[in-house]
Order: C-alpha cells, then sequence, then structure tokens
C-alpha cells in the first residue's frame, strides 16, 4: 500500500511540475499566479500521501498550515494591483 | 532505486529547476511566482528529511508570507523594471565558476564525510520530561537554546524599528499602507470572514501540539499574522497607527517575557533562563503563548510596511 | 545514495545558484531573490546533516532543526526589510538599479 | 482491511486522473477563463478524491476528520482565487 500512495504522490508531483514548468513561460502573469495555484493544491495532495505513506509526523498539520496560506500569494497578487 | 528514492529524486528535480527558473526568468514576476512554488515544495524536502517543525516554518514563513511580501513588491514595481544590463559575459562566467566552486566544496563535504555524524539528540531527548514536553525540537528552541529565540524575537524588533525608520517624516506615527482599503471585493470579504476564525483555532491547536509533535509559537504566530493580514487585505478592518499604545504593547511583549521569565532563572540555583522543574510546563505554556502573540503582531506589520497615512 | 545524501547535493546546487544569482542579476529585488535562495540551500545543508545525526528514537538532530527555524524566521525579516529600502528607493528616485543613470541620460 | 485499501487505490487513482486534467487543461485551453475553469475543477475534485482515498488509511477519526478540514480549506481558498482572478482577468481585458 505504501509503494502504491508513494507512486501516487510521485506522480501528482511530476503532473503539477509539467503544468507549472510550462505555464511559468504563460503570456499573462494571471496564468502565472494560476500555476502557483495549482502547485499549491496538488503540493498539498503529494504531501497528504507522503504523509500517510511513510508515517511522517506533521504531516497533516503541515498540510493544514498550506491549506490556510493557499490563497494568501493570490490575494497579495490581486491587492497590489496586478492584472494580466 | 526504490520508490521512496524515486519520490526524493523527483522532488530535488523540481526543487532545482525552480531554483534555476528564479535566476533565469526574464521578469521579476515569474521569478517570484516560481520562489513562491520553491518554498512550498521545500517544505515537502523538509518533511522528507523528517523535519516536521521545520517543514512547518518553510510553508508558513518561508513560502507563505515571504512569498507574499515579494508578490506585492514585484507588482508594485514592475512599472520599473528599468533593463539594466546585465555585467559582461567574462564577469558572468567568473561568477559561474566561483558559484561552481561553491557548489563542489558542499557537495564535497556531503559526500566525503565519514564517520558518525556528531549529534546532540541524546542530551536533548534526556532532559525532555523534565520540561514535561516530548518535541526536543519545542525543548531546544524554548528551553536548551532558550538565548536564540529571545535573540531571533530582538532580531525581528529591530527588523521592525528598520522599517518603520523608512517612513517620510510627516507621516511617523501614522498608518502603513498607501491608502484605507475598501471593503469592495465580495469574495474577498467572505474568505476574510470565514477563514480567521478557523486560522485562530488552528493557529493555538499548532502552538498546543508544538509541545509534543511539530508545532509551536512561530508556525501558530505566522498563521495568525496572515489572518490578521487578510482581514486587512480586505478592507475589513485598517492597518493600526503604529504609535497606538497596543501595537508598541504587543510588539514588545513577547522579548520583554522572555526576558523577564530569564532573570526569574536568576532567583533560582540554575542561572538565567534556566525553568524550574517543578513549575517548567506552566512557565513555557505561558511563555510560547505570549510568544505567539508578539510573533503575530510582529510578522503582521512587517509585512504591512512602513507607515504612509496620517493616524 | 541514501535520501539524506541526495537532499545534501540539492542544497550544494541551490548554494551555488544562488550565489549566481545574487554576483549576476542587476535587480535589486532578483539579488534579494537569490539571496532567499542561497538562505534554504544552506538551511538545507542543516537539515542533511540533523537527518544524519538521528538518533534516540528522533527523526533527526533536533539543536540544527531548531537553528534553521529560527533562520527561517530571521531570513524572513531579512527580506522584508531589504523590501521594504528597495521600495522607499524606488519611492524617491523611481528607478530600481542602484547604479547612477550614464551620463547621456542626465543631460 | 482489504476493502479499505482498494478503495483507497480506486479513489486516490481517480484523483490523479483529475491532476492530469487539470494540468492537460492549463496547457491546452487557449486563453485564461478556460484554464481557470481547468484549474480549479480540477484540481479541487482531485484533492478531494485523494483525501478520500486517504480516509480508510488513517488510523484516528481526528485525523480523518483533520483531512477532510484540509480539503475544505483548500476548496475555501480556491473558490477565493478563482473569484479573484476572473475579476482580474475580466478587468484586464483579458489574453
Amino acid at each position: 500500500m505504501t509503494e502504491f500512495l508513494l507512486a501516487a504522490s510521485v506522480f501528482i508531483l511530476l503532473m503539477v511540475a509539467v503544468g507549472l514548468l510550462r505555464v511559468l513561460r504563460g503570456p499573462a502573469d494571471i496564468d502565472r499566479m494560476m500555476a502557483a495555484q495549482l502547485l499549491g493544491t496538488g503540493g498539498i495532495a503529494a504531501l497528504l500521501l507522503l504523509g500517510t505513506a511513510t508515517a511522517l509526523p506533521g504531516a497533516v498539520d503541515v498540510a493544514l498550515t498550506l491549506a490556510l496560506l493557499a490563497a494568501f500569494a493570490a490575494v497579495m497578487f490581486v491587492h497590489s494591483g496586478g492584472s494580466s | 532505486m526504490s520508490l521512496a528514492l524515486l519520490a526524493d529524486a523527483a522532488l530535488v528535480l523540481l526543487v532545482l529547476g525552480l531554483a534555476f527558473w528564479i535566476n533565469a526568468a526574464s521578469r521579476a514576476f515569474p521569478a517570484v511566482v516560481g520562489y513562491v512554488a520553491f518554498g512550498l515544495l521545500l517544505a515537502l524536502a523538509w518533511l522528507r528529511l523528517s523535519a516536521g517543525d521545520v517543514a512547518m516554518t518553510e510553508a508558513a514563513v518561508g513560502s507563505g508570507v515571504t512569498g507574499a511580501v515579494l508578490i506585492a513588491a514585484s507588482v508594485r514595481l514592475r512599472s520599473a523594471e528599468t533593463e539594466a544590463p546585465p555585467p559582461a559575459l567574462p564577469l558572468r562566467l567568473l561568477a559561474l565558476l566561483l558559484s561552481g566552486l561553491v557548489t563542489a566544496a558542499l557537495a564535497g563535504l556531503v559526500l566525503w564525510t565519514t564517520g558518525p555524524a556528531p549529534s546532540l539528540a541524546d542530551q536533548a531527548v534526556q532532559h525532555l520530561p523534565g520540561l514535561g514536553m516530548g518535541n526536543a525540537v519545542t525543548g531546544v528552541l524554548i528551553a536548551y537554546r532558550a538565548l536564540d529565540t529571545l535573540l531571533e524575537k530582538v532580531v525581528l524588533l529591530l527588523a521592525l524599528m528598520g522599517i518603520w525608520s523608512l517612513a517620510k517624516d510627516r507621516y511617523w506615527g501614522g498608518i502603513p499602507g498607501p491608502s484605507r482599503i475598501q471593503p469592495t471585493n465580495g469574495a474577498l470579504i467572505l474568505l476574510a470572514r470565514l477563514l480567521p476564525p478557523i486560522g485562530i483555532v488552528v493557529a493555538v491547536y499548532i502552538l498546543w501540539v508544538g509541545a509534543t509533535d511539530p508545532g509551536g509559537a512561530f508556525q501558530g504566530g505566522a498563521i495568525l499574522a496572515a489572518m490578521w493580514l487578510l482581514v486587512m487585505l480586505a478592507g475589513l478592518r485598517d492597518a493600526p497607527a503604529i504609535s497606538r499604545p497596543w501595537v508598541r504593547l504587543c510588539v514588545t511583549v513577547g522579548p520583554a517575557a522572555f526576558i523577564a521569565v530569564g532573570l526569574t532563572g536568576f532567583a533560582l540555583p540554575n542561572g538565567f533562563l534556566s525553568y524550574p522543574d517543578s513549575i517548567a510546563k506552566p512557565l513555557i505554556i505561558a511563555v510560547e503563548s505570549v510568544l505567539t502573540l508578539s510573533i503575530a503582531v510582529i510578522l503582521g506589520l512587517l509585512v504591512a510596511g512602513p507607515p504612509e497615512r496620517q493616524p | 545514495m541514501t535520501p539524506a545524501t541526495l537532499y545534501g547535493l540539492c542544497s550544494a546546487v541551490l548554494v551555488g545558484a544562488g550565489l549566481y544569482g545574487a554576483l549576476v542579476n542587476p535587480q535589486p529585488l532578483r539579488k534579494i531573490l537569490a539571496l532567499n535562495l542561497l538562505g534554504s540551500g544552506t538551511f538545507l545543508l542543516f537539515g542533511v546533516i540533523a537527518r544524519r545525526g538521528a538518533a534516540a528514537g528522533l527523526g533527526g538532530d533536533p539543536v540544527p532543526q531548531a537553528m534553521v527555524i529560527t533562520g527561517i524566521v530571521v531570513a524572513f525579516s531579512a527580506t522584508a526589510l531589504a523590501v521594504a529600502l528597495l521600495l522607499r528607493v524606488y519611492q524617491e528616485t523611481g528607478r530600481t538599479t542602484l547604479e547612477q543613470p550614464a551620463p547621456k541620460d542626465v543631460v | 482491511m482489504l476493502v479499505g485499501n482498494i478503495a483507497t487505490v480506486v479513489l486516490v487513482s481517480l484523483g490523479a486522473v483529475f491532476f492530469l486534467a487539470g494540468t492537460v487543461g492549463l496547457l491546452r485551453f487557449p486563453d485564461s477563463m478556460t484554464r481557470l475553469h481547468a484549474l480549479t475543477k480540477a484540481d479541487n475534485l482531485g484533492l478531494g478524491l485523494v483525501v478520500l482515498g486517504l480516509l480508510p488509511q488513517v488510523d484516528s477519526v481526528l485525523a480523518a476528520l483533520k483531512l477532510v478540514a484540509v480539503w475544505v480549506l483548500t476548496q475555501l481558498a480556491g473558490a477565493t482565487v478563482t473569484q479573484l482572478v476572473a475579476r482580474a482577468v475580466w478587468r484586464g481585458g483579458g489574453s
């Protein structure tokens, strides 16, 4: 079971990496914010899978922290007048 | 090539890919977005190095709050991105050679150090029961190397004073932020009303769980700061004028409480910053909660920036 | 090739990349970013040494881990101060590079 | 425990597929608005299925509730970011 969870977390990390690396070159800044948001969610999913697979203490609490701050980057972007 | 090593290799490749992207990006904003993603993946790497406390700090402070400051700055400075020419080729090659040498030296250190790594883990764990604690990292932060944590609070205070001193003379004592933010964005207002209560509960939980599992004052304080900033950004509450007494009190109460507790150590035989075993646990909890409040206010004001308006 | 060694090599490359970026990139904001990279690489090296020093039932030696936590928070305060200084320079001079304008601009 | 394992494998795989769909959507769609649609639908559903898949693996109810809390908070953050991004794209004329 842990092998499967590890494989799933690697898969999700690579999926998100492909999306991130392509869109980081994306035309508009707003696309880059989406890439960061995608990585946030993908990172949390990979974190939960890794944490469950290897029973790391505190993995879910780190995911909780990340989930709480997930919107922070985009809020700061829009607040300081970022646009596409 | 076990699967775990594959996961680590994928993570390392991603982290390094982002690091090169941060250097190579043509404009500042894409580089900063890359840095936010980099900080998040670093939190994963810290977890793989089984350092839960550091992973949480990296997630909350390293990628969360630092990312916010850098994103705001890169958007504000976007119009002034002068096409300053990068240094001439020979200079760049020299810099490449130098950083290559540094990397080679560190890699050599990592690869060829033989013998058991020096470790203070045994001593750290030995005295934990006396402090009523299970988490060795929090034990080190609050008890064994309490001086580091105290001085680190003072560094935060100095950084805040440095930022406040950047205010124009006529705005001294005023309110950070260029203008009063009007609460217009419905979605942001909903988030700023819904998330902070949950964030406060999670922050207190992380502070409390820090005694036995990864967590503690820094991480809890960073989450509280993020929630406070969210309320300010949504326009529900204006940033406080820095001359307000409660601001000055909150900012200094952390280091002051720590020094006070440290001085009580003199009254007892053990010396400065040592906790008498009998009341160690409540004393530490008291100091940590005051620290969390102080960290939250300082981090929030660090992000808010120097005063730019009349009080 | 244990995981710790892998992250050790990663930290070495991060330090190199941070140093290169700080030296070469002309814009101050990019230098701040590069120095943050350098800092993250150094902290990661601490994490590797802590991982190798794992004993007494812990995942890693707590002392370097505690130092890294303090380091991350101090690195943030340094970044916040540097960014505030940069924004203030931009407010005053309207430019973000520290080089003096070439004579032809001044005319 | 076998049923739990099977459920985990199926649900986590579905979640991973949705991440794949989210990424492909982010790459293939022509402009920001459609990309936004693909991004938020897929990764939030992807994370939801991953969390659902992990529930049988977790040993205590508190840990299970924390997993669900992580997913709910991410949903809340994702929904807000979608609104913010859509507003910025719309006001910025879209690309």
